[in-house]
């Protein structure tokens, strides 16, 4: 098993027709994921390399059994992608889109705690489950397949880290990016307690950066509902307060959401956690002995 | 992107939030005739973007328009906090009976607007927080449904607003909320929001910040858009739009996503040096995008060192190598630049630059050995 | 309240919804110089709150502004269907491409509001949905997210809006939508909404209801409202604030409630009687409430025999015992009436009509004996 | 046993100072249910007839226990005061204020399907189970203790409907008036469906009228879902279409909410209709012989 994506993803992809959309739509499939329709209003019955195209995401749903949507649209528009895809009654909707407006998530995140259908993203570099599907913009060649799992806030640490377990010959189940920014649809928490529930998943790494109280909830989260291991690193110890460190999300504001704070949060829940990509590598390695 | 009081104040006052009536200046002579048409006496405050103003002499009462003249003199230029003072709001004195604390945040924790209201206003509330968390009254508020007259009664009793003027606050919290979702904005705050000798409730000072995302609907505010800080590699990164954060070490450092870059600063401290920066050239970062970027690094007279880090996802590692080179010949710099590239073409990245790359440029395998490196090399230049 | 066309028209412009250019007229005289002002070929459109208009002879064409006035003098105090005509609309003459449909109700049974878009518009939206269903695209909206471009984009492609005009219809939908919440609204109807020869897409017509309920937030539509009935009972109910409908028989009905009525109509009809109306005189009647609608009851002289139905609860029925005398007393009424008190003070009501009620006023214990008495009361008076 | 109002009800007023909330306040108490608390803005710490009075919702709450709240208010305060109620954790707020726009309506509808809270009304006239509690203006005397629900969209032909059954010495569990608006917080199916889970309710009577399709949905529930017997009755044979009849719920609209069609759709599912209060009560009778 695995999370999120497997072979049994069949993924629409909003805004495929874009250069962005269709470049990654076609590395999806050419990895193995099963990418049965794209959506750009207007271009119905065209298709992108053999990919049906359709003008809305419940057209799509309905004629080929879409259960899993990317959006690829410009900021201004994915709020409306998004809400499109939860009306289409799509299961999982992976947003890479960066940029879109706090206030506009604000209401998404309301709306979506109705519950049955979850978000990644946005700002999300996407998920794979090695060997079996990859929904998102990875690089493919990073990963390898195996039992850890990997759920990070930063897309080139997930990339950094997968390569640094990997490299010592232990590969992944499922490596997910929930996204930099202050609000994303899923949690640390949500994505901890889905590795949990995986067979497959032997050992969690959380990937975690500065700002928010993220990585504080996962501790607590951890101590409370998890058997499986997990492994923290947290990027930012040099980072200074009040200042954005790229992702919108990465912001130290007043004396909460330090790089310090949050090591000592999981680590105070018995989360051994790892000051360099390095060192995080090495600690899957012999906690996996 | 954060507004100034008098920025935060012309909004208010088109969102029926009561504000004294007040005029900008950018001269003395300009603050004198703002205090002439105002009338009576008036305060003078210097508009940065940073507290602590009063205490640092930025704010001060002028009985005349003559006195006016004198205190902004006093007060332009004047170095708050690292912030040089260039424009001062000249506003009719107010009579305070009590000064209360308002603020409507995006509570990113809760993922909801968080409003705080209590009667201690006027000073820092995070004090009061600590020391008296019973007079900080605290709503968060479901964004479908919004905020309703019941919220803000609720606060209005559980902050000890006296009761007089519990009707005036009442208003004033609903024209704020109304405000932070018409701006779209990350954060309200008035502090001190006063009740007057003759009974109104007026907001005295305004913290505004609007979300940066949502600035395309908001022309008029993305217009206020100016950069606040005088550091020149600050300023040219904003001009070009380049994710930059000036520190106080010499070793440049640059890569392709905030993480790395992050994991970056981290390492090399852990290798005993000291960044000079957070630069993150972007998750599709190719030649120009490693040019621009390059270009900020190198004007900062006090890096000795670069590090260059790159984890190929969309990236392309050949694309950066190129980048950096055609980058190095305009500029020609000869200071030591550490590289490490991964990931997509990572091969062929550095296959260009041993072959072509001029001998201040080494590559390294790992973001390890590059951190350490760089740190060797900027100890060897100082 | 059902608003007229020209009403519609109004509000939909004052929200960017394109309409023809027009002006009201109340006399032919106005009428031509509306025509004369607006240039070109007019419509003269006659403003009743009633469908089958055109049919009527209640829409004419006119080329000069005296054409304009002919057809106005021809229309203006003709009867459509039971409405006199008292105002007619002149607008501009369009040049039609093709007819759509646009609608948006408030649907009770999902709670929800309904859009629903059709390309086969100008024409019998009821007969298009029961021919040919698929033409007629149906979408419920979430009240707490909104109408959303994804939504007007698939009832745009589903309703089979030619490709050319789609743009359009998608703004105009954007737009009606946002007038239903701004307005209230319980119906927006636009039909036909054009697609015209110059590429626009222009509401031809504009069917709109406001919510009573919500008037209060919307003065100006308040403003609005006029009795539309020619009906003199219903005339004088409706300035009384008293709920009554106008029905063909000669019992006049009234109850203390709207199920306690309804139920009242259909145990008459079962007696083989004919109800007059429907009166509701509300949950809390009083004696005041009851000699208001014993008034609009009396004035009606179809009426044979009255039954008055009062299950007390709020209501007590002594003050209703006492209401009927003092009112019978000012009216000097003297056709039978069956009275029926039940529930609160029933006992004491009933002693109050037993003691000093003219005799042609009668108690009986049960709505069903009531209701057979005021059917043969009914019938002996014929 | 009963539905929604018993011995375990501590009830706040929201508007008990006012003239008719006052009066139905006391009288609600002198039946015997727990009156805890009111509530009127700016009026904290006064009493009405000893009930004390608190400015919120949650201080009520917070001080009492109070768990089902009756709303008195004036329409254009009223939906405030429902969110407030929901807001403050009520499990049940009883709405009889009349004339809340329908735009409010919605949203509050919407905003209750997250689940775990009650709504009744708003325009009824509460609920009472027989010698144990009643929430509302219904007149108390008309109802006696037994075993027959009674669920009505009208007041009168509830308190009607209970009389004449009530003359035949059959009580009743509960009575609930759910509103004679377009759209009210609880439907007939909630009702029916609390009424099916309550072991003490042997006979339900659904009151029906002209107006929406809530009826017929009623009628569908039935068939599927209930052992419990149920008998009907509609008002309105008579309404002419078009026109309201009192009940801003209760008008035809086209060829769909007549009397006839209700009457048809409720027997179509096996449930007897009786044409008249009088047939209704006597159809009772016969199946609880």
């Amino acid at each position: 098993m695995s999370i999120l994506v497997d072979g049994n993803t069949r993924l629409v992809v909003q805004g495929v027709t874009g250069r962005e959309g269709q470049f990654h739509t076609l590395r999806n499939r050419a990895y193995g994921t099963a990418v049965v329709a794209g959506v750009t209003p207007g271009k119905a019955g065209q298709d992108v390399d053999g990919i049906p195209v359709f003008n809305t995401v419940r057209d799509a749903v309905e004629a080929t059994g879409a259960n899993t949507s990317m959006i690829f649209v410009p900021p201004r528009f994915a709020p409306d992608a998004i809400y499109e895809s939860l009306d289409a009654g799509i299961a999982l909707t992976i947003t890479i889109t960066e940029g879109i407006p706090a206030h506009d998530m604000m209401r998404i995140y309301t709306h979506l705690q109705r519950g049955g259908q979850q978000l990644l993203g946005p700002n999300c570099p996407g998920a794979i489950s090695p060997g079996k599907a990859t929904v998102g913009i990875m690089p493919t060649d990073v990963f390898t397949p195996g039992r850890v799992g990997v759920v990070s806030r930063s897309g080139t640490l997930t990339y950094q880290i997968s390569k640094e377990i990997g490299d010592m010959g232990i590969g992944q189940s499922t490596v997910v990016g929930i996204g930099g920014d202050p609000i994303v649809g899923s949690s640390f928490i949500d994505i901890l307690g889905q590795f949990e529930a995986d067979p497959d998943t032997d050992l969690v790494v959380i990937v975690g950066e500065i700002g928010g109280d993220e990585e504080e909830k996962a501790g607590a989260f951890i101590a409370a509902n998890m058997t499986t291991p997990v492994v923290g690193y947290i990027a930012g110890f040099q980072a200074p307060p009040g200042k954005q460190m790229g992702h919108a999300g990465a912001i130290i504001t007043g004396s909460s959401g330090t790089a310090e704070g949050k090591k000592e949060a999981l680590e105070a829940m018995g989360v051994q956690v790892g000051i360099t990509p390095t060192e995080v590598a090495e600690i899957v390695r012999d906690r996996l002995r | 992107m954060d507004l100034f009081e008098y920025q935060g104040k012309q909004l208010f006052a088109a969102h029926g939030l009561a504000v004294p009536s007040g005029e900008i200046a950018e001269t003395p002579e300009q603050a004198k005739a703002a205090a002439e048409a105002i009338g009576g006496t008036v305060v003078v405050k210097a508009q940065v973007q940073v507290g602590g103003r009063g205490k640092a002499g930025g704010i001060k009462l002028a009985a005349t328009p003559d006195e006016a003249y004198a205190e902004a003199q006093n007060i332009l230029g004047m170095d708050i906090k690292g912030h040089t003072v260039q424009r001062v709001w000249i506003e009719a004195a107010s009579d305070i009976r009590k000064e209360y604390y308002a603020s409507i945040t995006f509570d990113r924790s809760a993922k909801k607007p968080l409003v705080m209201l209590s009667a201690m206003g006027g000073m820092d509330i995070e004090a009061v927080a600590e020391e008296h968390p019973e007079a900080l009254a605290r709503l968060h508020v479901d964004p479908l449904t919004g905020f309703q007259a019941h919220h803000a009664r609720w606060l209005v009793y559980h902050a000890g607003i006296d009761e007089a003027a519990q009707k005036g606050v009442l208003d004033a919290l609903m024209k704020a909320y109304a405000a932070f979702i018409d701006l779209e904005a990350t954060l309200i705050e008035i502090n001190p929001l006063i009740w007057t000798t003759d009974g109104r409730v007026v907001a005295l000072d305004a913290k505004v910040s609007i979300d940066n995302n949502a600035l395309y609907r908001h022309p008029d505010l993305a217009a206020l858009k100016e950069s606040v800080t005088d550091d020149p590699q600050e300023r040219m990164a904003h001009e070009r739009d380049v994710t930059y954060v000036k520190l106080d070490g010499d070793i440049g450092i640059m890569g392709n996503g905030a993480g790395i870059v992050m994991s970056s600063l981290d390492v090399v401290a852990l290798a005993g040096g000291r960044p000079a920066n957070f630069l993150d050239a972007g998750g599709g970062s190719n030649a120009e995008a490693v040019a621009t970027a390059l270009e900020v690094l190198l004007s900062d007279p006090k890096v000795k060192s670069l590090m260059i880090n790159i984890f190929g996802g969309i990236t392309r590692c050949d694309e950066v190598a190129e980048g950096l080179l055609t980058a190095l010949d305009t500029l020609g710099a000869t200071l030591p630049i550490v590289v490490r590239l991964d990931g997509t073409a990572a091969v062929e990245g550095r296959a260009i630059i041993a072959a072509r790359a001029p001998a201040n440029v080494v590559v390294e395998p790992t973001m390890l050995s590059a951190a350490k490196r760089a740190v060797e090399l900027a100890k060897e230049a100082s």
